[in-house]
């Protein structure tokens, strides 16, 4: 397929450019606007129709859980990632990381071709000067004979690269890769594997009878998050032997939300706790040594003997991070979990041969010897995420060559002086080994975005590739390397040859192993223990990666820039957690400017009071603060040019906040791993305050009902009333008044305007348009249904939106007015302008006044559009550029809004956008899709121009989509045929997609579910989006806080 | 003999009985036409205010033309709060407008005596506020450029607006209004217009007065069809004055917004226009009296009775706030009571202060005669009102969009820039067009004003007899040589 | 002392009625209909559609499984027309003579000649576009099409063009009026150019609704177009 | 058209002057005032005017357009919003309101217009400057022959100044 289309090379670029323009081009557009050209394909490429989409296995390589995708393309361009379902990993559901893999391949900032370093400034060199330096770097170190001295860090990958890769660097007699990955959990590896022989056992929440999480944060960054997620979901999703989840940590993360119980100990508190647990020490020693009440703890050893299998895991980052992984191990055992609830049988391959961090310092220290020669980094940025206290540039300077083969211009590639650009996953081969048994195909989806710019290699070669050129120029080694690129040799490689791949690829599947690499034990390194008891500072200093921008890898895609953090729901900023508590005692306001210092560093950043964190701890996420090497001027849209590189990980991510790495000590513990909660930290309040830049309003409801819930006791016994606010119906028998709306497209019928519908009118055209008119498609009615029980808070829904839609981000700090006094980053979001047609909000419920040591509930609820039947909406706009289709969508009409936003001023639910800039106008400084960004804009959406309102459309493109197919193959539409970008997207399945008025779609028996409810039901809405009540398993005797 | 006389047919239009005693300072014909005629034409100060108010318009307009090219969000606009400032002067200018049109013309239906020297000048207030006030629903478009399509014209798209939306009820409403007070005031204006064409030397000037005066010569005939002409759309101007502000509350009475939603609005509004309009008219009217010297034109009598409708409005839009919340209170609606209070002690506090003194406490000085007959007093007190009233329109807006349903979506506003200029800008307009107006044509009305004082008579005799009976009794007819 | 002047009133009534002119000019009442460019290469409809009775989907072949018709890549022009080359033998086309605008084909395509196939640095024809809806319309051809509707019931009969041009206006009252009153096969056929079927063995080929003249019709509230 | 002008400074020399030209069969007598006085009215005894006839009737042709248009455009396109009916009569009131006050507004502006003569396009014979300002003009159409008489009653009456206009 790629063969095919890539033989037009460049000229077929320019007929994508064209598409890119057209789709790029705005509502408010006249009609009577250039026209412009039509260019046709020379050859026109098999299997793919203009205008219809082309699908793509591949996988995803934006951690090392390696998920299935599916790539949708159009016309040579992706333009939606999203989970493959047969895929054993993530049954279809990908992470809000995984769907931004997008903005990682049309990033503005990448190279477009090789760079050399001379004397201090950049030059673009072509690609086939690029692998003559590169060779001729490597014959001289061999000539000097310090070829044993290289080193090369590699993003971890599990797959055959690495074996490759190390073929390649024997070849040239240079030691085996560092496979790192900072997001790792070594002690969790380690304990693994002396326990259960494998690096990741796949572990099963749908068996446990309890789960207890020492910091795991399995639902935000630790271990493979989306197959947690989704088998968390189904586990908890149960309406009854759910498993009760308690959280024991410092901080309560994202998974610490989505508990039951948090057990708040102080860092280092968990060792003391897991050994009670396990039996070693008394449970009230452990009480007074984690700081935590006695009853509570007596209270989970009790449950946790009562209730076997439990599910026990250990994300501590601390010292005794290994300690406290081989106690939960121990745990685990004597409740019988290995076999039920972890599975050593079937191991996440993903995680053997990584590198931790000890063995990357124990590099640097040889780099700073001057033992090493030459350096190369690939999809590894330690000059970020090593802490200052390293001195990694000092040492990363001694070394004579330094090679990069990182696609942007990160902090280690701006050190180093060549650039071998690597394409993106999404436009190479390859391939991974996700669990044990099944190979994961990786292949391009599409041309490399950026034309190549030798005569003699017609299309951009990937890393692998260059590698392949580079050996064959060397006779000696030329020999192991036959294959002409890659692709042979992963087809050479692959059992059963090209039959059995091509056979493979459309799944992108096969069953089979991949040989691991042949690891010589890695050199050993003396952990260097740090002890936090001997830091100064009266606050624990606690690190943790951010759930959306991982260590740091995330931050230049504006989608998880934007994305707000699902627990403190900023954006575009960094901020320092502070219980409110110490907050109030030290007289700290949301906003303030702190200053926090270590023995290593300081930095300021403004504070967010949290109730999740502990009393005598602050905490700072990782992710942001990227800065280029030099100083660099602002970045500004109108004076930028093409080509212009933006060093500190490009416009988006350059100097955004803080790096809290510098606050750190160079620490591993004895499993090698980087120890994040290293220090104590004073701090200090700086007297300047900024608004943080945060879509949350209020964090609790006031009793409103949004997100209503129920006790797990309570549901099965009918009449039991939740209490709180009387139109919160009773568990047993939800008020149903409803479900007549969901029936038929025009809720007017529902009030018995044109008489209620009855069973007979089920299937017939309904709704006030004439009979005529309506062409029989109003017997429909596309309707959703959101199960909180299972929503985790994670977000990924919103990136989903982002990409199908076209919603622009708002936040980089050129995108506000031109003549403001403060150019900030995410000004338009602490405007509140957020653009997002769908957001997550997160309620506190309980601990009104913000107590240390009184626990809280957290209830998240996805708002969207809610496609009302009576929609406040509709009358009042002037234009008619919304009303109410007669298959029951509430429908926005872009081109026809003049803008007088007064329906969103009657919207009850507030789900509706205003376009305040020219966000989807090329020429304009606010613009959001910067070439190439715009390559990825989704041509079946109109981008909406300036002064335009805005909302979700329930993916009207798609069903418009699937409605022509039907009507193409003449027949009707199938239960559950198709369903929107959200729904798709959601790793927790939580949300339901369909036609409510077909009782054979699965959302038109969601709806009758007995947790079903209406938000603001007493409006008289008639909302097409019903939620189904959250279900709380409060600990034995407590009870669950109220709304 | 017999006279040839008829008596009055019903519906005729007396003269205002007190008439004789209506201007007891104005004694002649020419002395009126001398008098007003004589505060035409441009004067130095006169100057300095109108080049004051140009360059405010200037500044107003700058910003405008900022804002279409960058967009809206160059206005300090935050969702949820999607109507700012500019919807607040936007009612409140239609509001000023109210009180011209009252005094033109339903005191006109009433024979409110003080409204003769008055109501030209505020008249034109009307036309000009609702020329202001028209602006504003067209600049706060998220697209301008877009803005005749809530005019239902035939176009090829064959599509129209829609007839439910309030909004579209706004521009019939608005657009009715301004053609109806700017007809009646070029209709009042055409004898005076005819007056000053026939005292016009320079033939220039004469020849646009004589285009304008639509050859107007006095006659009968033209008296007696003019008359009637004025009376019915005097008496269509009336129900029109309730009905434009009573649509204008429907923007929000129409919406469920917390605050918004309330049955009380349209009378609500209506007396707040109509209080507003009065303040506006003192604000205008002292310095004018004061600066041509017609004191004995707008006389205290006439401020002390406007002061009056002043006091009377005032606490009829105290009740309403009253009501407001004891509504809520009882509604037991919780967004409502939620609403409300955080109105008076919730973030907004102070501008809900702000309007609770202005509109309800200061005015109660009013009850004092003293102070009615003040002129230095009302002109202050106006100051007062105007701010007030805008500030109600802020607090109606602002609060209830900042504080609705979905506690996530709370939020605050601030303005920029940009909407000060145009608030500002707006005032730069409408006080160019007023002092254009004032220096061009008579700012009261000549004739009507001769209407009511003496006429020239050769024999004294009691005047109110003529008006019951005939012109002049039979005994001494034929006794004249 | 008898004055005699003229009055008149007419300034205001022009300027209401430019005021008037302005507005309805601005509402963008404006059309590209009939707007006919001069395309690269003059590709001869005509001749391929009239004479020779190709299908319109020979070459524009998604029209019917696609919202975009579908542009013949280039490609498709050489599979003829290396066999057809340039010089024309005399025939019922017409007499024996060279064709410019083939010259022009092979130049773009990088054909050597007659046979060989096309060259490395063969470039795509840079075609002028006719027909072009606003971005925020969507049009589905095979909606259309499989709906059957004549491709000359919006496009014009363009088998008679000899250069191609905007037949329909495009605007939104056209299109809204078609899904209003409906489509009738009948009337799309003869829209084709064709005479509907009367009698005989053409009535029994011809879909029911030709005879009986039917009315399709279709939504047309914004959202099918718009979104 | 011939006749005889007479300007009077006091309202009722002039009131009686008419009366006596009409007591002498004067039949086309006109009087120019500065302002609308009924002793003239009375005198002049013209009938009340005929304006509020078409204010009448296009009052209720507007209200009629205005109940229509919306209906008419409502139905026209049928969108629902907010599961309202299609044409709601009640808020359509306010529409047929407005355009009433608006159409029989201007009715009664344009029938005043005709009525009165004006726009007139020629200042006609028999007006004075004076009579916009404080004197009162009476205007008798005759034929040459029994001009004197009308000068001579206008004379007895007082009249200012008395002139033939031909």
């Amino acid at each position: 397929m790629s063969q095919d289309t890539k033989k037009p090379g460049v000229k077929r670029r320019e007929f994508l450019k064209v598409l890119g323009a057209t789709s790029a081009a705005v509502a408010a557009a006249g009609c009577s606007e250039e026209t412009g050209k039509l260019i046709p394909y020379l050859v026109s490429p098999d299997q793919t129709v203009p205008g219809v989409s082309t699908y793509y296995a591949t996988t995803c390589r934006e951690c090392s859980a390696a998920c299935g995708l599916i790539a949708e393309t159009r016309d040579g361009r992706a333009i939606k990632l999203e989970g493959n379902p047969d895929h054993p990993v993530n049954h279809g559901a990908l992470c809000a990381r995984g769907q931004s893999a997008l903005q990682g391949l049309y990033n503005p900032d990448r190279f477009r071709s090789p760079m050399v370093n001379e004397g201090g400034a950049w030059k673009v060199i072509t690609w086939d000067d690029a692998i003559t330096r590169l060779s001729q770097g490597i014959t001289q170190t061999r000539g000097a004979n310090r070829a044993g001295g290289a080193v090369f860090i590699n993003q971890h990958e599990s797959g055959s690269f690495p074996r490759f890769l190390d073929t390649w660097l024997a070849g040239f007699g240079m030691p085996p890769h560092l496979s790192v990955d900072f997001e790792s959990d070594a002690a969790a590896i380690e304990a693994n594997r002396r326990t259960y022989g494998v690096a990741w056992p796949s572990l099963s929440f749908k068996d446990a009878k309890i789960i207890v999480s020492f910091g795991a944060d399995f639902l935000d960054s630790w271990g493979a998050n989306v197959p947690q997620q989704l088998d968390f979901a189904d586990a908890r999703a149960r309406l009854d032997g759910a498993p009760r989840f308690v959280y024991i940590g410092p901080r309560r993360s994202l998974t610490g939300l989505n508990a039951d119980e948090w057990i708040a100990c102080k860092p280092g508190g968990e060792l003391a706790i897991a050994n009670a647990l396990a039996g070693k020490g008394s449970i009230q020693q452990a009480a007074t040594d984690a700081g935590v009440d006695q009853a509570a703890l007596q209270a989970l050893a009790t449950e946790l003997a009562a209730n076997k299998p439990a599910l026990v895991l250990s994300g501590v980052s601390g010292e005794s991070a290994l300690d406290v992984a081989l106690a939960v191990a121990a745990i685990n055992q004597a409740s019988g979990a290995v076999g039920v609830t972890i599975k050593p049988a079937q191991p996440l391959t993903g995680f053997e041969g990584i590198a931790h961090t000890d063995q990357l310092l124990g590099a640097v220290e040889r780099m700073r010897a001057g033992q090493v020669s030459v350096a190369f980094v690939r999809g590894v940025n330690p000059a970020y995420h090593l802490p200052k206290a390293s001195n990694f540039a000092d040492a990363f300077a001694k070394v004579p060559l330094r090679v990069s083969f990182s696609s942007f211009p990160d902090e280690t590639t701006e050190l180093c002086n060549l650039i071998i650009p690597d394409l993106h996953s999404l436009e190479s081969w390859g391939d991974a080994e996700p669990i044990r048994g099944t190979i994961a195909l990786q292949q391009p989806v599409m041309d490399p975005v950026f034309p190549t710019n030798s005569k003699t290699i017609p299309v951009a070669p990937g890393t692998a590739d260059v590698l392949i050129q580079v050996a064959k120029k060397d006779a000696t080694v030329a020999s192991k390397f036959g294959a002409p690129d890659y692709r042979a040799t992963l087809i050479a490689g692959f059992p059963g040859g090209a039959q059995a791949l091509g056979a493979a690829l459309p799944k992108g599947l096969a069953a089979g192993t991949i040989p691991a690499r042949t690891l010589a034990a890695a050199p050993a390194v003396a952990p260097k223990t740090t002890s936090i008891a001997s830091t100064q500072g009266e606050f624990f200093l606690i690190t943790y990666p951010s759930p959306l921008l991982g260590d740091g890898r995330g931050a230049n895609k504006p989608w998880l820039q934007e994305l707000p953090d699902p627990v403190t729901k900023v954006s575009w900023s960094s901020w320092i957690e502070i219980h409110p508590e110490t907050a109030q005692r030290l007289g700290i306001d949301r906003g303030d400017i702190l200053e926090v210092k270590t023995a290593n560093g300081t930095v300021r950043a403004p504070a967010f009071p949290y109730l999740g964190v502990h009393k005598d701890a602050i905490a700072i996420p990782f992710g942001r603060g990227h800065r280029a090497a030099h100083a660099m001027p602002m970045f500004d849209p109108k004076t930028h040019t093409v080509g212009e590189v933006q060093w500190g990980y490009g416009r988006y991510a350059r100097d955004l906040g803080i790096n809290a790495f510098d606050l750190l000590p160079v620490g591993t513990h004895a499993a090698g791993g980087f120890i994040w909660t290293a220090t104590k930290a004073s701090v200090s309040k700086t007297g300047d305050n900024e608004a943080l830049p945060s879509t949350e309003g209020s964090a609790r409801q006031h009793g409103r009902g949004i997100a209503q819930a129920v006790n797990a006791a309570d549901l099965n016994k009918p009449g039991a009333g939740e209490g709180g606010e009387a139109k919160e119906a009773l568990p047993g028998d939800a008020s149903h008044a409803f479900l007549p709306g969901l029936r038929s497209p025009v809720a007017a019928d529902a009030q018995g305007d044109l008489g209620a519908p009855t069973a007979a009118d089920q299937g017939k055209n309904k709704g006030l348009y004439r009979e005529d008119d309506i062409r029989g498609m109003a017997k429909r009615r596309w309707a959703m249904t959101i199960d909180l029980a299972r929503c985790t808070g994670c977000s990924a829904c919103i990136t989903a939106c982002n990409a199908e839609n076209n919603v622009p981000t708002v936040g980089a700090f050129w995108q506000n007015a031109t003549i403001y006094a403060d150019q900030k980053p995410g000004f338009n979001i602490t405007r509140g302008r957020e653009m997002t047609w769908i957001r997550l909000e997160r309620y506190f419920e309980g601990n009104p006044d913000g107590k240390f040591g009184q626990d809280f509930e957290t209830r998240f609820v996805p708002m969207l559009c809610q496609h009302c039947g009576n929609a406040p909406c509709e009358p009042v706009c002037p234009v008619y550029a919304t009303y109410h289709a007669p298959d029951g969508l509430n429908v926005q009409v872009y081109n026809r809004c003049v803008g007088t936003r007064y329906c969103s001023n009657n919207c009850p639910y507030k789900v509706r956008y205003f376009n305040w800039f020219g966000y989807g106008e090329v020429d304009r400084k606010q613009y959001a899709f910067p070439e190439p960004l715009n390559w990825q804009l989704n041509p079946d959406v109109t981008v909406r121009g300036k002064g335009v309102m805005e909302k979700c459309s329930f993916c009207v493109q798609r069903i418009r989509e699937a409605e022509n197919r039907a009507t193409l193959e003449h027949r009707e539409l199938q239960p559950d045929e198709f369903t929107v970008a959200c729904a798709q997207g959601c790793p927790s399945r939580a949300i339901t997609f369909g036609d409510a008025a077909d009782p054979n779609w699965t959302v038109a028996q969601l709806a009758n579910d007995k947790r079903a409810y209406h938000v603001f039901e007493e409006l008289n809405t008639y909302t097409a989006v019903v939620y189904l009540k959250k279900v709380n398993h409060p600990a034995a005797g407590a009870t669950a806080p109220r709304a | 003999m017999a006279t040839t006389a008829t008596p009055l047919p019903g519906g005729q239009r007396p003269n205002i009985p007190s008439a004789a005693v209506r201007f007891p300072a104005i004694k002649t014909y020419d002395q009126v036409d001398r008098e007003i005629a004589g505060t035409l034409g441009p004067s130095l100060g006169w100057f300095g205010a109108l080049g004051i108010a140009i360059l405010c318009m200037l500044i107003g307009a700058t910003a405008w033309t900022y804002q279409i090219h960058e967009g809206l969000g160059a206005a300090g606009y935050q969702p949820p709060v999607m109507w700012g400032v500019y919807i607040v002067t936007f009612v409140f200018w239609v509001g000023i407008g109210h009180a011209g049109t009252l005094i033109s013309a339903i005191l006109y239906l009433f024979r409110a005596g003080f409204r003769t020297s008055i109501y030209r000048a505020s008249e034109a207030m009307t036309v000009f506020a609702v020329m202001t006030a028209g602006l504003f629903p067209i600049l706060h478009l998220g697209r301008p450029w877009k803005f005749f399509w809530l005019i239902p014209y035939p176009n090829w798209r064959l599509i129209w607006p829609n007839p439910k939306s309030p909004l579209v009820w706004d521009v019939f409403a608005i657009l009715t209004y301004l053609t109806i007070s700017s007809t009646f005031l070029y209709i009042g204006l055409i004898p005076d217009i005819a007056i000053l064409r026939d005292r016009e030397k320079n033939p220039i000037r004469k020849a646009i007065l004589s285009q304008l005066s639509l050859g107007w010569r006095n006659s009968d005939r033209e008296w007696r069809h003019f008359t009637r002409a004025y009376l019915f759309l005097a008496a269509f101007a009336t129900p029109l004055v309730l009905s434009v502000h009573s649509v204008v509350s429907f923007d929000f009475a129409m919406a469920l917004t917390p605050g918004w939603h309330a049955t009380i609005f349209p009378p609500y509004f209506v007396a707040g226009a109509i209080f507003s309009g009065i303040g506006m008219v003192f604000t205008i009217a002292i310095p004018l009296r004061k600066a041509f010297k017609l004191e004995h034109y707008i006389t205290l009598n006439d401020l002390d009775a406007a002061a009056k409708l002043c006091l009377f409005t005032s606490s009829v839009v105290g009740l309403a706030y009253l009501t407001e919340f004891q509504v809520a209170w009882m509604s037991g609606n919780r967004f409502e009571q939620d609403y409300f209070w955080n109105r008076v002690f919730g973030q907004w506090a102070w501008a809900a202060w702000i309007m609770l003194i202005c509109n309800v406490v200061l005015p109660l000085s009013l009850w004092s005669q003293k102070l009615r007959r003040n002129p230095a007093w009302l002109f202050i007190l106006s100051l007062f009102i105007n701010l007030g009233m805008w500030f109600e329109r802020f607090v109606i807006v602002v609060p209830s969009l900042s504080h609705e349903f979905e506690p996530w979506q709370w939020g605050t506003y601030r303005p920029t820039w940009v909407d000060y200029s145009i608030l500002l800008g707006s005032f730069g307009w409408f006080f160019m067009w007023f002092l254009l107006f004032i220096k061009q044509l008579p700012v009261m009305a000549m004739a009507e004003i001769k209407e009511v004082i003496l006429p020239p008579m050769r024999r004294r005799r009691d005047f109110s007899h003529d008006l019951t009976q005939g012109v002049v009794d039979p005994d001494e007819t034929g006794a004249t040589h | 002392m008898t004055q005699r002047r003229k009055w008149t009133a007419i300034p205001g009534l022009l300027a209401l009625a430019i005021g008037a002119a302005m507005l309805s000019a601005y509402s963008g009442a404006s059309s590209s209909q009939h707007h006919s460019p001069v395309q690269p290469i003059n590709f001869p409809h005509p001749v391929h559609v009239q004479k020779l009775g190709m299908n319109c989907l020979y070459c524009h072949n998604a029209a019917n499984k696609s919202m975009d018709p579908g542009l013949p890549a280039v490609s498709t022009c050489i599979g003829c027309h290396n066999i057809i080359g340039p010089d024309r033998p005399a025939s019922d086309l017409g007499p024996k003579r060279h064709s410019v605008e083939l010259d022009k084909l092979y130049k773009f395509a990088d054909v050597a000649g007659m046979g060989a196939g096309m060259g490395a640095n063969a470039k795509p024809i840079p075609w002028v576009r006719i027909h072009k809806l606003p971005e925020y319309v969507h049009f589905p051809h095979t909606r259309h099409v499989n709906a059957g509707v004549t491709c000359q019931t919006c496009h014009g009969q363009i088998q008679k063009m000899d250069r191609v041009y905007q037949f329909a206006s495009l605007n939104m009252g056209w299109c809204v009026s078609c899904h209003v009153n409906g489509y009738s096969a009948k009337e799309g056929l003869q829209a084709a150019g064709y005479a509907p079927p009367d009698s005989g063995a053409n009535a029994a080929a011809a879909p029911a609704t030709v005879a009986t003249g039917e009315r399709k019709k279709a939504r047309y509230d914004c959202a099918n177009c718009h979104y | 058209m011939q006749g005889v002008l007479g300007a009077f400074r006091e309202i009722d020399s002039a009131v009686e002057a008419i009366e006596d030209l009409k007591k002498e069969r004067f039949g086309d007598i006109t009087v120019f005032t500065p302002t609308p006085r009924h002793e003239f009215e009375h005198v002049m005894a013209h009938g009340p005017s005929k304006v509020r006839i078409f204010t009448l009737i296009f009052g209720l042709a507007g209200v009629t357009f205005g109940y229509w248009i919306p209906v008419w455009i409502s139905d026209y396109w049928p969108l629902v919003v907010g599961g309202k009916a299609i044409a709601t009569w009640v808020p359509f009131t306010i529409l047929g309101f407005e355009v009433m006050v608006l159409v029989g507004g201007l009715a009664t502006v344009f029938a005043m217009f005709a009525l009165a003569h004006i726009p007139r396009l020629t200042m006609t014979v028999g007006y004075d400057a004076r009579f916009s300002g404080a004197h009162f003009g009476v205007w008798v159409v005759t034929d040459p022959d029994r001009a004197d008489d009308a000068m001579t009653v206008l004379k007895k009456h007082g009249a200012e100044e008395v002139r033939r206009e031909r």
